[in-house]
């Protein structure tokens, strides 16, 4: 291994590539970018639902919900060191977060406004999160594989937490039924743009997608995994007692398939290019946590110097 | 027992609610996972203090019921771990002078007469014990780090000192639960602390603060600083919307 | 038609409810008691409007069940009045535009043809006036005073922009309203105020805002930003900790 | 008027002293530094109850208190007019007030805990105000005497205010009758230290209290002013239904009056100097509002020189 033309042996041979290996510089680009974008997601996702901790309703619910912010911390930094693996830095990665060279998941510009959005976000966003990343684990890049591995245990761990959530209100009072019915209309299309846009059929054969599936960073199209999710999703949308608020939803026996409405594509690209309701907010408290926090890696790097310096010293 | 329960598991779940704001605000990533970990250990620390108060004063009140149904007046914290989210620095210094104490007091507790309480002390000698370390490790490294970093540090201990004495004060039911056997006398815990921390800040290169012109008082006679009730308004709110609700 | 009067209320309410947390925290004691005073005339207007809506929809609502006891999906006000106070700056410029969009909207509603409505814009036109020159005082004051001022207005200006054109939209229920002759369609509020409001820039020789990246959107179908929930759970937590008590 | 003499003339003739009639320096000084402190005490005094402002739990109870806490600026206003009448300015005295020159009163350094407490200043400390304020309405200089009379006719009106949160809450829930006894039980002792330490007896012939009576700036002792308030007091708690925190307090027919317990001088003096809950809240809050301020008052001065010069330029 290591010789240039060994990757697309590697590749065809469905074997992983790893760090020291020889690659396509379009190949590493891609990864950092996806990677990047994916890390991003993790950190930036931890404040829609961070919002909720202080005012957690039980205290069961508020260490659970700790514990899950916290895992989003954890997975944003296995995805920042698979990243370093490609031979970029986390500061630079998060510098480009912070001025917006590199994007985060989109869904996060949406607001948390009632706390059975919690509930929302575990069921709907994990719930797709998941769909998107379990094919990720068999990517050809080995690092980004693994990281999912741990990543998606884990977000299925969440997926049923929110799921669990909304049972619960879906089951209480009827103010708790009727916020756990909000929060799934106002998440379910926004959920399903996180497959990102149509690239079934022709657009699938060309463009970004084709070149990530050639080089099994992809395994399905965005349209194919949307249905997925929807497919998984229904029934458990009959389960928790919630109606889908889409008439057009219904099961196609034919297809085998449910088919489903029209996706508001104008709200995507919208929200996409900054006027979402939270874009702004998430970025300025992000860039707010990274700006105040400047003083204090500043002295962990100097004092870190210190010591090395004294720790010569001693040896000298 | 039930107020001695209760002292403990409100300071517990108080300053869990304040390390709580600081995940997605940490200066680094490492530290929303850090932070969150103390505030989780603290909060499974309270669900266990506030549950057995529940059991022990006979009004069959849940874990829930203290924390969202009680009033302002009704809370036992101390004033330290009620103030407000300060800069990194503040919180470090709050965390050595907390965890330094809840060290000591847990290390005693565990031969409590109250078989739950030593229980929990068991458990809780371990976590405190990390949130010390940690503390201890950040002070260091920012009294001994940058000229801003020994400012800032610098500051945070002067800013958290009038909250210090507080934590060893002997109120009536401390005394009682010393005497009882089930808890500690809060005076006796100062010196080993203070020795710590003070060892501490010196390797830290910094100075303990003078003694300030006041100091808190009142905590577990449940009379609290201004900013309290508006954290019991933000933790509470919801709770008490949904009167009888399942969570 | 008690949709329409909760908006209004709402507005006038989460607005009061802001600008008393100036009372104290003024830059000089006038404005302690100016500030204080536009604050009463909102919440004035927001207890007759909210009790006019309680009225209207016919569930024995009182002025105080809405405002203490609906949960912020049923609140209807725009994000604009909702957002946490700034400094001195982004309150007259906040103050700029509200006040300058309710003395239009007031000037239409006095020919309303709910009474009780023509009624509390007749007084609130008075109001909203003052409220509107001071704010055109001071902002032509900080536009045209130091460096300093100056640039901080202009900041001021652009933080505020998001929120304005949401105070035009015409939503379902002031549709509703404008057709049935009660409301006033939002919309053709804005060329007025936009006038008004951007020869008072010029004035205070700022210029204009460019359109914002992203604009606020849904306040009125009770959808709102991040600090809508914890301005009410302090708004409301005494009121909800006694269910049923009379103050 | 006008010549050095006329001053002990205008006393003893119980006549009012203007500003610009002479007077001893140390009149000037007393008043001076009298009138600040109450005018500090009225600004301070915002905090407590403002406190209270965003909680207020009915939307009456909260114009009400808006009101009233408005009301306090308005009182703070007329005060340093009064004492910019003597020859001083209004920052000069707000300056003293932050680098802790001048004191407010000691009161504003206990907490408002709960919504109560908002009643029992109203009722408490607003009562005490007034007593030590009715007999400053004929105090010997006019522009504070005639600040007084309108100071005391609103304060009455704040008091019979909180007196009627707390005939509301005893008349209430167990929980607001709890929160009303509990608030009476910690402002009464506060209250009676409004007063200042004795000044009784011998002490009233000496020092400080003698020579504000010589001047006709005092006209009772703390002592006598504390009686009073007892006695008004007393009958209003039982009309209230609320048990004052003092065994010792009884109606002795002998002297015609209230007997009370003895007042713990040594919280009085402990808070007095700077050891209360609240002294360096207050403190900071104040002086928080001042510099942040700062920029806005300057500006309105840059503004108002630009006018006139404008003006002049317009008239030239």
């Amino acid at each position: 291994r290591g010789a240039a033309g060994d990757f697309d042996a590697l590749i065809a041979a469905e074997q992983r590539i790893e760090p020291r290996d020889a690659m396509p510089q379009d190949y590493r680009q891609t990864l950092i970018r996806q990677i990047a974008q994916h890390a991003h997601s993790e950190i930036i996702g931890m404040q829609p639902e961070g919002n909720w901790i202080s005012r957690a309703p039980s205290l069961r619910r508020k260490a659970i919900l700790m514990a899950k912010v916290q895992d989003e911390a954890g997975h944003g930094l296995y995805l920042y060191s698979a990243a370093e693996t490609l031979g970029v830095d986390r500061s630079e990665l998060l510098d480009k977060l912070h001025t917006g060279k590199q994007k985060y998941s989109s869904i996060f510009n949406y607001p948390t406004v009632t706390w059975a959005d919690v509930g929302a976000i575990g069921w709907l966003v994990d719930g797709a999160a998941i769909m998107n990343q379990v094919p990720l684990c068999r990517c050809s890049y080995g690092p980004y594989a693994r990281a999912m591995i741990r990543v998606c245990k884990e977000e299925s761990f969440h997926q049923r937490q929110g799921f669990e959530i909304l049972w619960t209100l879906a089951r209480g009072t009827d103010a708790q039924r009727a916020m756990a019915q909000d929060a799934a209309d106002r998440w379910w299309w926004p959920a399903l743009m996180m497959f990102g846009p149509p690239d079934s059929g022709e657009a699938a054969t060309s463009g970004h997608t084709a070149q990530s599936m050639a080089w099994g960073i992809k395994r399905f199209s965005n349209d194919d995994l949307r249905q997925k999710f929807v497919d998984m999703t229904v029934p458990q949308a009959d389960k928790l007692g919630l109606v889908l608020p889409d008439p057009d939803l219904r099961w196609n026996e034919e297809r085998g398939h449910y088919d489903f409405g029209e996706i508001d594509w104008d709200e995507f690209w919208r929200v996409l290019k900054g006027d979402g309701a939270c874009n702004s907010q998430r970025m300025a408290h992000r860039v707010g946590a990274h700006e105040e926090g400047a003083w204090v890696r500043e002295a962990a790097t100097a004092y870190a110097g210190k010591q090395a310096e004294r720790a010569k010293g001693a040896v000298a | 027992m039930a107020a001695y329960c209760l002292g403990l598991g409100d300071d517990a779940l108080v300053y869990a609610q304040r390390l709580g704001e600081w995940i997605s605000r940490a200066p680094q990533i490492e530290e929303d996972m850090a932070l969150g970990n103390v505030g989780l250990d603290l909060l499974g620390q309270a669900r266990a203090l506030l549950t057995h108060a529940g059991e022990l004063d006979g009004g069959g009140r849940s874990e829930d019921d203290l924390a969202y149904f009680r009033d302002e007046r009704e809370f036992r914290n101390v004033h330290l771990v009620e103030q407000p989210r300060g800069d990194f620095g503040f919180e470090m210094a709050r965390l050595l002078w907390f965890a330094s104490y809840q060290c000591e007091l847990y290390a005693r507790l565990t031969t409590s007469s109250d078989p739950v309480l030593a229980g929990v002390a068991e458990k809780a000698v371990k976590e405190t014990t990390y949130h010390r370390d940690h503390a201890e490790q950040w002070v260091v490294r920012l009294g001994d780090g940058t000229d801003e970093s020994h400012r800032r540090m610098q500051d945070a201990l002067v800013a958290v000192s009038p909250y210090v004495a507080e934590l060893f004060d002997d109120d009536d039911v401390s005394v009682a639960a010393a005497e009882a056997g089930v808890g500690v006398l809060p005076s006796t815990l100062r010196e080993p602390v203070l020795d710590r921390v003070t060892q501490v800040v010196e390797l830290a290169t910094l100075t303990m603060p003078e003694q300030s012109r006041w100091r808190s008082r009142g905590g577990r006679e449940g009379i609290h600083s201004q900013v309290m009730g508006y954290l019991l308004a933000e933790m509470q709110h919801i709770a008490r919307s949904h009167p009888g609700a399942t969570w």
